[in-house]
C-alpha cells in the first residue's frame, strides 16, 4: 500500500477534457480564451506582440528563442494568451525567474511581463538587482496604478489619496517614480509607453528587446474597470521627441517632471540608453563538451587526501 | 573495533582552530587513519571560544569521544573546559604565550621514548570516561602531562605571519604522537604549498619543542580524502550532472556555496550568489526550464523564503535539488550548532500537494551519494528533492570512500521524443490508468467515496496508481516513463512551445479551471508520487547495520546514523537508519525492523519529528533518547544513556 | 429537518451575481429563514462563469443542494449548466435580452395564483435529485417553467444603470418566491439606499414582469445577520482586542482585507497594506511588540513568505493571529476555488519547535468565535495563532447568531508586576518545574534519556509540564500564569528595558549560546506548549453533532462541518468535528469517538491530510470521502458518497 | 499524556545559569560580552551611542521611548550591547519590525541598525518603502561592502570585481548606490558618515534620530577583517561643507561622486533633508478610550440583517 494518498486515484481517464486545438505553430496566440475587460488596455500590449514576433524574427531573433516570462495579475494572463515559450510564474517574481532562464541558456530572449503591483510592490527588490548587474533581459511592466485581479487596491505608482478597497479613506503615501530607481539602479534602458498607441509601443517594446543589458518598459496600461485613467493619459502624454537618452543627467530631468500622479504632462519614449557589460555575458563561454564528471570528482576528491 | 585516537585544539574565534583541526585530520589520513572532525564554534568571527575534535581509527568513524588523547590550546579556556578529559596518559600541549593558567611539566627535552610504546597501530578504546557535556569542567584537572611551545615567540623569531601558527601546532603534534618528519614535511608541502619554506621551518620549530608521547604507527591502509558534509553534498550534486548551483550564504549550508564557486571553473559550473532566498530559488527555476540541473542550498530562515518557490516547482513540475542544512531554531537560533528540528518542516513546506523527495544523508559519504540520487531523481520526475542535512554533517570532516559505495544509479530523464506536438504537461498514461478501476462520475468532481474503502484495505492504490510503468518495463524499470512523468523538453524548439505555469493547466500549459482537468491533475501528480516512492525502493533506503538480528533497536537519522552504529556495535544492537525520509520507504522499514521488540529513537530535537513521521507510517517506538542542547552526542553519553534505557 | 429552498444566480464574471445572490439571501433572512450563499466564480474580473446558490432553510445551513428551486439565468451557460437541476415545479427565470437559448413559456401574465400552494413555510426537502457536480450537463434539460424578464430594456427604459440589474432580478425573485412587495420594499431601503427611488422603481419593474409560483412566508424567526466567514473573522478579532490587521490582498483572504479597512475608523483599527507579505507579518511583530494585538491574513503563497515571520513569534515570544485562507494548489493554482489541502503546511510552517494554535472554523458563527479565542491565546501563551480557513467558509456567506454561542472565553494575558527588574523571558516557574523530576545531568546536555520511557508510559509530561499552573490556580485557570510563560510589559518601561530577540537568549534577551540556557529555553516553550494544551481542553475543541451515540460517524474539519451535520442527521450517523487542529485535542477526540465502529473522514484534498493528523495521534480512520477539484461536496453528493461507503 | 513532545522536560531548572548582573539602568551598554574583531569599525558606532542616550535625553527623547532594531550580521550585535530596547531581528527585515514599532506606538523612537548585506540586499524591497510612505524612522547602515558574520562574501556596495568567497574570480556585479535609491525613492534625510570620527558620526546619528521622517544614513564601518578599507576610506574622505542639503539635485550630484569603488573622494555629510508628511502621522489620532468592542460588534451585526 502507498502510504501518499490511500485513495484509487486512477479513473479519471476517460472523462479526460479534450485539449483544444492550436491553429498551428505559426498563429500568434494560443486557444485559451481572452477574459480581459472590454477597454482593458492590456489588449493593446497583446496586439503589439502580433507583429513582434515577426518583427524580432526579421531581427535574428526566431520565435522559438523568445521566453515570455509573467507574474500573477491580470497582465499575467498574456502568458497563456501567446503562442511562444511561456513560464507563467508567481507574483513579484517574474525578474528572478526571467534571470535564471537567460543565465541557463544566454542564447535565448527572455522577455518578463509584470504588473506594477507584482513588480513595483511585491518584488520590488528584483528589478533593482536585475538593473545592477545588467542582466541582458526586457521588462514591460503593465502599470495600471492598481492590484487589478485582486479587486482593486492601491499600488505603489497609485497617486496618493486613492481610494481602493484597502485604502477606502485613500492612501496615505506618495507613489513611487519606477524610471528614476530604475536609473538609479543602474539600469541600461528605461522607457515609458501607453497601452494606446500601437506604433509606438511597438518600437519601444522592440527597441527595449533588442537592447543589450537590463531594459525596463513602464506601460501606462489602462484599467477600465478599477483605474479608468485614458482620459487623464489622452490629455497629458506626449512622445518626447528632444531628448538625449545617452544622458544621465537629462534622462533623470525628464523622468522627473511626472511623478505617477499630480498635474505634470507625460512624457512617453526612451529617456536612458546606454552600453554595459550584461551579467549573463560572464556564462556564455562555459562549454561542457569535454568535461568528463566522475574524473572530476575524483580529481577533486584527490586534492583531499 | 573502534578503538580510536582522539586530539581536541582549542581557542579563540579567529585563531584558525579549524584549519589546524584540518590539517591533523589530514596528516593521520596519510597514516592510513580513518578521521572524524566535529567542529565546535559560536556565531562570531574573533573571540569566544573553538574547537575542533580530531577522531582517528582504523574504522570509519562519524561521532566525537568526550575521552582525549592530546589537548592542544590555543587559549586558557580551552585547558578549563577540556583538559580533565585527558587520560592520565594524556599530554595537555599549551601555547605558552596564550595560556597562563597551567605551567609545562618539567620537560626532559630530546627524551624521545613515550611512556606507552604499545600505543602505536593499537589504540585505546575511548568510552571508559563517559560524561554529561563536552565543556563540562566540574570533574577537575586531568593528572596529565602538560608540554609548552612558545608559538608566539618562534613566529616572531622566524617573522612568520599568525597564520603560521597552525603550522608550529601540527610540527609539535608530530613530534608527541611520534609520526615522523618525513610524513609531516610530505603533508605540508601539500596542503600548505604557499611559503613552503618557512611553513617548514615553523614546523620543524613545533617538532622539536616537544617530544614524543605516542607512537602512532602507519596503518596498511590506503589514504582516503577528508571531506565535509557541504563539499561532499557538491560533489555528488556534480557527479549527478549539478550544472548550476544558486545560493544565499546561511550557515551551516554556506561551505556548500563557497565549495561550489571554487570548483565552478573546474566544474563548468555557474555559480550564482542572488539578492535573497527568494530570488535563488526562482533563479534556480528558471535555469531548470532553461535545461540547466540547478541546486540551491540554505538553512531554516533562508528556506522559509524558499517555500514558494518549492510549491512552484510542484505545480510547474520543475525539477530542482534543495539543501537544507539544519540549525537550532526557532528562528536565528543558534546558527553555527546542530539539530534535527527542522524535519516535518521540509516534509511539508509550501501550499497544495505536490511528490517530493527528502534525503537525509549522515555523513560525507552518505551526502555524496544521496545528493547524487537527489539530483537524478528530481529530474526524472520533475520535482523538488531535498538533501536535508544537518550542522554536523555539513560542518563535520570524514574520510570518504566512493568506492565503497554501491553504483550510482544512472537514472533517465524521459525526453520528448520530438514527433508528436510537445505538450509540457502531457499525460500519455491517464488512459492506461482509466482502464484499472474507479467509476468516471466519482471522478468528475475529484469526489472518490467508491475507491475510500480500497485506501484502507490498501491494494488498489498500490496496484494501479504505481503499477503502470512498471508493468510496461519492469526489465529496466528506469527507462520506461515513469507515470504521471510527462517527457521534457527545453527551448528553443522550433515549431513548438514550452508553457509551464503555476496556476491549474492544461496538457499544453495553459491555465484552466475546469474541475475534470484539476483532478486529473492532481491524479497526475498524485500518479508521480507514488511511482517515485517505488523507486526508492530499489535503493538501499533504509540502512541496518550492527546486529542485523538483536531484537533491540537503536533507529536514528542524519548525523546521528555514525555514532547509533557504533553504540550498537559496542552493545550488540541493531542500528536502523532511514536514509529517505519522502516518500517513506515503508517496505524496507518493515522489513529492518523484522524481529524487532525493542526500537530506541535517537534524534536531536524536542518534540521527536522521526518518532511522528514513523507514527504516520504505523510504526511505534518503545524509547525516546533527545539532545536540543545545539551539541551531537558523543560516542560516551549516547552509550550511557542506552544503557540506562536499558536498564 | 433541513427542508429547504434554492435559487442560483448565474452569469458572466462582472454581472454583479455575487451582489445578487447576497441581496436575495439578506430578503429571505427578512423572513425568518436561515440561509446559506455559495459563491463560485473563476480567477478573473470579467467573462467567466460565474453563480451564486442560496439556499434557504429554518435551520441553519452551510451546503448547497444540487437540487434548484429557482434558477435565474443571466447568461445562457446559466441555462446550460444548471436548469436542468429544477423540478418539475422549479422555476427558470432568464434575462431575454442575453440569454437567447430557451424562450418563455406562455406567460398568462396577471395570475399570481401558484401551482402549489402548500409551499410556503413547508419546503421540500432536497436531495431526491441527486447528481454528481454542479455543472455537469448530462442529465437533460429540466421540465420546469420559464419566465422571461427584459433587463436590460428596463434598464434602459428607466435610464437605469447597469448595476441595477440586481434590483430588477431581486424584484423578479420576490413576485415569484410569493413574497411581499413591503418586505422587498423594506430591504431595498436598507440594503440599496443610494438612488433608492430608482431603485425602487427597477424592482417593481422587475416584480410586475413574472408571476407568482411559490408562496413563501414569512417564518416567525428572528432575522439573522448574515455575514461571509472572512468578516466574521474580522468581528472576532476585533472583539477580542484586535487593535491593527495587516495583510496584503490575496484570494480568498483579501475579503478580511477589505472589510477590516472599511471598518478602520469605527473600530480604531490600524489597517495597513504594506509593499508584501514578508513586510505584512515583521510589521504585525513590530507592532506586537509596541503593545498591538495584531493580526494578519493571507492565502498559501502569501503565507509561505510569511513562514520565516512565524518563526520568529516562536523564539522572539511575540503574540500573533494568522489566518490563513486556503485555495487549491500547489502553487497559484485555482485561486478562486476551495481546499484543505494546507493543514499540514501550517501545522509544520517555520523552523525549529515552537507552540502553535491552529483553529479551523467551519462557518461564519465558528469564525468569529474560534477567530476571537486565537486573539485571546496568542496574547495569553504569546505564540503564533493561526485560523486556517478555506474559501468556501471565507467567502460563503451564512445566517449568524452570536448569541447561540457558549460566551466567549476571557484570556488574561500575564502582565509584568511593575516591581521585580523586567526580563522579557523570564522563567519564574523553572524552580517549581525542577522539583519534579530528571536528573539534572541528563538535562544540562538536554539528553534526556531516562526520561524516554516517561514519553511512552505517558504519565510524567503530564503531570509535570502542564501541571504546575492548574495546581496553583485551578480554581480560575485562566487567571494563573501558565507555566513556560513570562509576564509582558511595553515600552517605555522607565529604568527598565525590554529586548526581544530572534537568537537563542537568556531570561533578558541577550543573545546567548550556552547549551544550559538553550535547553532551559527549548523547555520553556514546551511547557507553554503543554500549557496551551490544557487550555484548549476546556473549550469544545471537538465537535460532535447528529446522534451522538451511532456506531458510524462522519468526521470532518473546517467548511465540510455543515454538509457533514446535514447528512449525518440525515442518514442517522454521528458528527464529529475538530475544531482545533493543534495542539491536538486527543482527550476531547477520545472521548468523541467513544463507541464509534465505523469511521468515515470528508475531506477536500488529495492525500488525506485529517487522516494523517488522527495518525499521528494514534486514531485510525476506516474509510474516506475526498473531493480535490476545488469545489465543495453538495448535499446528495455528499449523502450518496456516504451510503456507498456504508453499503 | 500529552502529544506535543513525549518527554519529560521539567528538570532542568536546579541547572539554571545565573544571569549575569546588570550594571543598572543608567549604564549604556548590558553585560554581553563584546566579540567583535579588534579594529572592527562597530565599536565606533557603537561608542556614539554611549554619548547619543543622554543627548536624545536632552532633546526631549527619554532613554525608554528609544527603541533599537538590529537586522542579524556582525552590525547586529549592536542589539545585544545595548541596553536599550532593542528587537534582534531577522536578516534583511528591519525596516518593516522598526516601522511596526512606530506604528504601533508613534511616541517611540525607533532606530534600525542594519547592514549592507542585510538591509541592501535581503531586503532592499523595504528601505524603499520606508521612504516612500517617509515612516519617522532612522535607518544606520553598517555598510562595511561585505557579508562579514557569514565569513566574507560580497554585497550590494562591494566594488566590481570584489573577491569574496561566493565570487573567488571577482564579482561581475556593479554595486548600487544607497544614496541615490534613497533619494529616488523618496527618503526625507539621506547621510553618509564614517565609523572612523566619532564627533561626525555622533552628530550625523543625532540629526538623522531628531529628523521627523525616513532617514538613512550609510555609515562607512570597516570591517577589519574581511574587507579592511581604512586606508582607502582615510586618504578619500571628507566632509561637505559647500552643499545645500534642500536641494533634491544638489543632493543627487553630490551622491554621485563616489559610487562605492573606485577613485573619486567620498563627501560625509547630510546630503538631503526635506520636510513631508509621516506615514505614523495617519495612526496617531487613534483614540481607543471610549471604544464598547461588544458594542461594536452588535452594531456591524446590526447592519448586515
Ligand atoms: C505572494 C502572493 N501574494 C498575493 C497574491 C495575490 N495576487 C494575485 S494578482 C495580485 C495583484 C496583481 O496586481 P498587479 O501586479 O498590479 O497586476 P494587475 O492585476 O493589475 O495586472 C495579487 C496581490 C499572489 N498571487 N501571490
Ligand atoms: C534569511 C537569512 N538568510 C541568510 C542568513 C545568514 N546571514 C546571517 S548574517 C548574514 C550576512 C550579514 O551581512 P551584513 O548584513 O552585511 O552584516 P555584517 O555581518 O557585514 O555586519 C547572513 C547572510 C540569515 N540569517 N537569514
Ligand atoms: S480588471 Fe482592469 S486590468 Fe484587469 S482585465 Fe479588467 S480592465 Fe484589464
Ligand atoms: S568580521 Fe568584520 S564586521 Fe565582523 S566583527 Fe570582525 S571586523 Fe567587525
Ligand atoms: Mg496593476
Ligand atoms: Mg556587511
Amino acid at each position: 500500500m502507498s502510504d501518499i494518498a490511500d485513495l484509487d486515484i486512477s479513473g479519471a481517464g476517460s472523462r479526460r477534457p479534450q485539449p483544444a486545438v492550436m491553429e498551428g505553430a505559426a498563429a500568434p496566440l494560443t486557444y485559451a480564451e481572452n477574459t480581459w475587460c472590454p477597454g482593458c488596455g492590456n489588449f493593446g500590449i497583446l496586439n503589439v506582440w502580433k507583429t513582434l514576433i515577426d518583427e524580432l524574427a526579421d531581427n535574428g531573433v526566431p520565435r522559438e528563442r523568445i521566453v515570455v516570462v509573467a507574474g500573477i495579475g491580470c497582465h499575467a494572463k498574456i502568458a497563456d494568451y501567446l503562442n511562444l515559450n511561456t513560464f507563467y510564474s508567481l507574483h513579484g517574481r517574474t525578474v528572478p525567474v526571467a534571470t535564471g532562464i537567460k543565465l541557463g541558456n544566454p542564447e535565448l530572449t527572455v522577455i518578463a511581463h509584470a504588473g506594477d503591483g507584482d513588480c513595483y510592490g511585491e518584488g520590488l527588490e528584483h528589478m533593482l538587482f536585475a538593473a545592477k548587474r545588467n542582466i541582458d533581459i526586457s521588462l514591460m511592466v503593465h502599470d495600471n496604478g492598481v492590484y487589478a485581479l485582486t479587486t482593486g487596491q492601491y499600488t505603489p505608482t497609485s497617486p496618493r489619496g486613492f481610494r481602493g478597497k484597502s485604502t477606502p479613506g485613500g492612501s496615505a503615501e506618495q507613489p513611487i517614480n519606477p524610471l528614476e530607481l530604475a536609473v538609479a539602479g543602474g539600469a541600461t534602458f528605461v522607457a515609458r509607453s501607453y497601452s494606446r498607441g500601437a506604433e509606438r509601443l511597438r518600437q519601444t517594446m522592440l527597441d527595449a528587446v533588442l537592447h543589450r543589458g537590463f531594459s525596463l518598459v513602464d506601460i501606462l496600461q489602462v484599467c477600465a474597470t478599477f483605474n479608468n485613467l485614458y482620459s487623464y493619459y489622452n490629455e497629458r502624454t506626449f512622445d518626447m521627441d528632444d531628448n538625449d537618452p545617452s544622458s544621465r543627467t537629462d534622462a533623470l530631468n525628464r523622468i522627473g517632471e511626472w511623478t505617477y500622479g499630480g498635474d505634470g504632462r507625460i512624457a512617453l519614449g526612451t529617456f536612458y540608453r546606454s552600453e554595459a557589460d550584461t551579467f549573463d555575458g560572464v556564462f556564455r563561454d562555459i562549454d561542457r563538451s569535454s568535461f568528463d564528471r566522475e574524473a572530476a570528482v575524483r580529481d577533486l576528491l584527490a586534492r583531499r587526501v | 573495533m573502534y578503538d580510536s585516537f582522539s586530539v581536541l585544539v582549542g581557542g579563540k574565534a579567529g585563531d584558525g582552530i579549524n584549519e589546524a583541526g584540518n590539517l591533523i585530520a589530514r596528516l593521520m589520513n596519510r597514516l592510513g587513519y580513518r578521521v572524524y572532525v566535529e567542529v565546535d564554534y559560536p556565531s562570531l568571527i574573533r573571540g569566544g571560544h573553538n574547537f575542533s575534535i580530531v577522531r582517528c581509527a582504523r574504522e570509519k568513524v562519524g561521532c566525537r569521544t568526550d575521552r582525549l588523547d592530546v589537548v592542544m590550546a590555543l587559549n586558557d579556556e580551552t585547558v578549563e573546559r577540556h583538559a580533565h578529559r585527558l587520560g592520565g596518559a594524556g599530554t595537555l600541549v599549551i601555547d605558552t604565550g596564550s595560556v597562563k593558567s597551567v605551567t609545562p611539566d618539567e620537560a626532559d627535552e630530546g627524551d624521545d621514548d613515550p611512556s606507552d610504546e604499545s600505543r602505536g597501530g593499537d589504540l585505546k578504546a575511548g568510552g571508559e570516561r563517559g560524561g554529561s557535556g563536552q565543556d563540562d569542567s566540574e570533574e577537575g584537572d586531568a593528572e596529565c602531562i602538560v608540554m609548552g611551545v612558545p608559538i608566539a615567540a618562534i613566529l616572531k623569531e622566524l617573522q612568520a605571519p599568525p597564520v603560521m601558527r597552525n603550522t608550529c601546532l601540527l610540527g609539535t603534534f608530530c613530534r608527541i604522537a611520534g609520526i615522523s618528519w618525513e610524513i609531516l614535511e610530505d603533508t605540508i608541502r601539500q596542503h600548505i604549498p604557499r611559503s613552503l619554506e618557512k611553513n617548514l621551518e615553523v614546523a620543524r620549530r613545533g617538532y622539536e619543542a616537544t617530544r614524543k608521547r605516542e607512537s602512532l604507527a602507519s596503518l596498511d591502509l590506503p589514504a582516503l580524502p577528508v571531506m565535509n558534509g557541504n563539499e561532499a553534498v557538491g560533489l555528488g550534486l556534480i557527479r549527478a550532472g549539478c550544472t548550476a548551483y544558486v545560493a544565499y550564504p546561511m550557515s551551516p549550508s554556506t561551505g556548500l556555496l563557497h565549495f561550489m564557486a571554487s570548483v565552478a571553473d573546474d566544474c563548468s559550473l555557474k555559480v550564482v550568489h542572488p539578492e535573497n532566498e527568494i530570488a535563488v530559488i526562482l533563479m534556480a527555476l528558471g535555469m531548470a526550464y532553461a535545461g540547466e540541473r540547478a541546486a540551491v542550498g540554505t538553512a531554516g530562515g533562508g528556506f522559509c523564503l524558499m517555500t514558494e518557490g518549492v510549491s512552484l516547482a510542484g505545480q510547474a513540475e520543475l525539477p530542482i535539488v534543495i539543501m537544507v542544512a539544519q540549525r537550532p531554531g526557532p528562528s536565528t537560533g543558534l546558527p553555527t550548532y546542530t539539530t534535527q528540528a527542522d524535519l516535518h518542516f521540509v516534509l511539508n513546506a509550501g501550499q497544495g500537494e505536490f511528490p517530493r523527495l527528502v534525503v537525509a544523508p549522515g555523513s560525507a559519504e552518505e551526502a555524496y551519494y544521496w545528493s547524487a540520487v537527489a539530483m537524478g531523481l528530481a529530474w526524472r520526475y520533475q520535482t523538488a528533492a531535498f538533501v536535508l542535512a544537518d550542522k554536523a554533517v555539513c560542518e563535520g570532516s570524514y574520510s570518504i570512500d566512493i568506492d565503497a559505495l554501491p553504483p550510482l544509479p544512472e537514472y533517465d530523464v524521459p525526453l520528448w521524443d520530438g514527433v508528436s506536438p510537445y505538450r509540457r504537461y502531457a499525460r500519455p498514461d491517464d488512459a492506461t490508468a482509466a482502464g484499472t478501476a474507479g467509476t468516471p462520475d466519482d471522478m468528475s468532481t475529484g469526489a472518490s467515496a467508491d475507491a475510500a474503502s480500497a485506501g484502507t484495505s490498501g491494494e488498489s492504490a498500490d496496484a494501479t496508481a504505481a503499477g503502470t510503468a512498471t508493468a510496461e518495463g519492469s526489465a529496466a524499470p528506469s527507462a520506461a516513463v515513469p507515470p504521471g512523468v510527462s517527457p521534457l523538453a527545453f527551448p528553443p524548439l522550433p515549431g513548438e512551445v514550452v508553457k509551464v505555469d503555476s496556476y491549474e493547466h492544461d496538457e499544453l500549459g495553459v491555465t484552466t479551471e475546469d474541475n475534470v482537468e484539476t483532478v486529473l491533475m492532481q491524479e497526475k501528480r498524485v500518479r508521480k508520487w507514488c511511482a517515485l516512492e517505488e523507486e526508492i525502493d530499489r535503493l538501499e533506503a533504509v540502512k541496518v547495520r550492527g546486529d542485523a538480528d538483536a531484537p533491540t533497536a537503536l533507529l536514528c537519522w542524519g548525523s546521528n546514523g555514525s555514532v547509533c552504529r557504533e553504540v550498537a556495535d559496542e552493545l550488540g544492537l541493531r542500528m536502523v537508519q532511514p536514509l529517505v525520509l519522502s516518500p517513506f520507504p515503508t517496505r524496507q522499514f518493515e522489513e529492518a525492523l523484522d524481529g524487532v521488540e525493542r526500537l530506541i529513537c535517537v534524534e536531536n530535537n524536542v518534540t521527536g519529528q522521526l518518532v511522528k513521521l514513523l507514527r504516520l507510517h504505523g510504526f511505534d517506538v518503545d524509547d525516546a533518547i533527545r539532545r536540543y542542547d545545539g551539541r551531537m552526542f558523543s560516542l560516551e553519553e549516547l552509550t550511557t544513556g542506552v544503557k540506562e534505557v536499558l536498564q
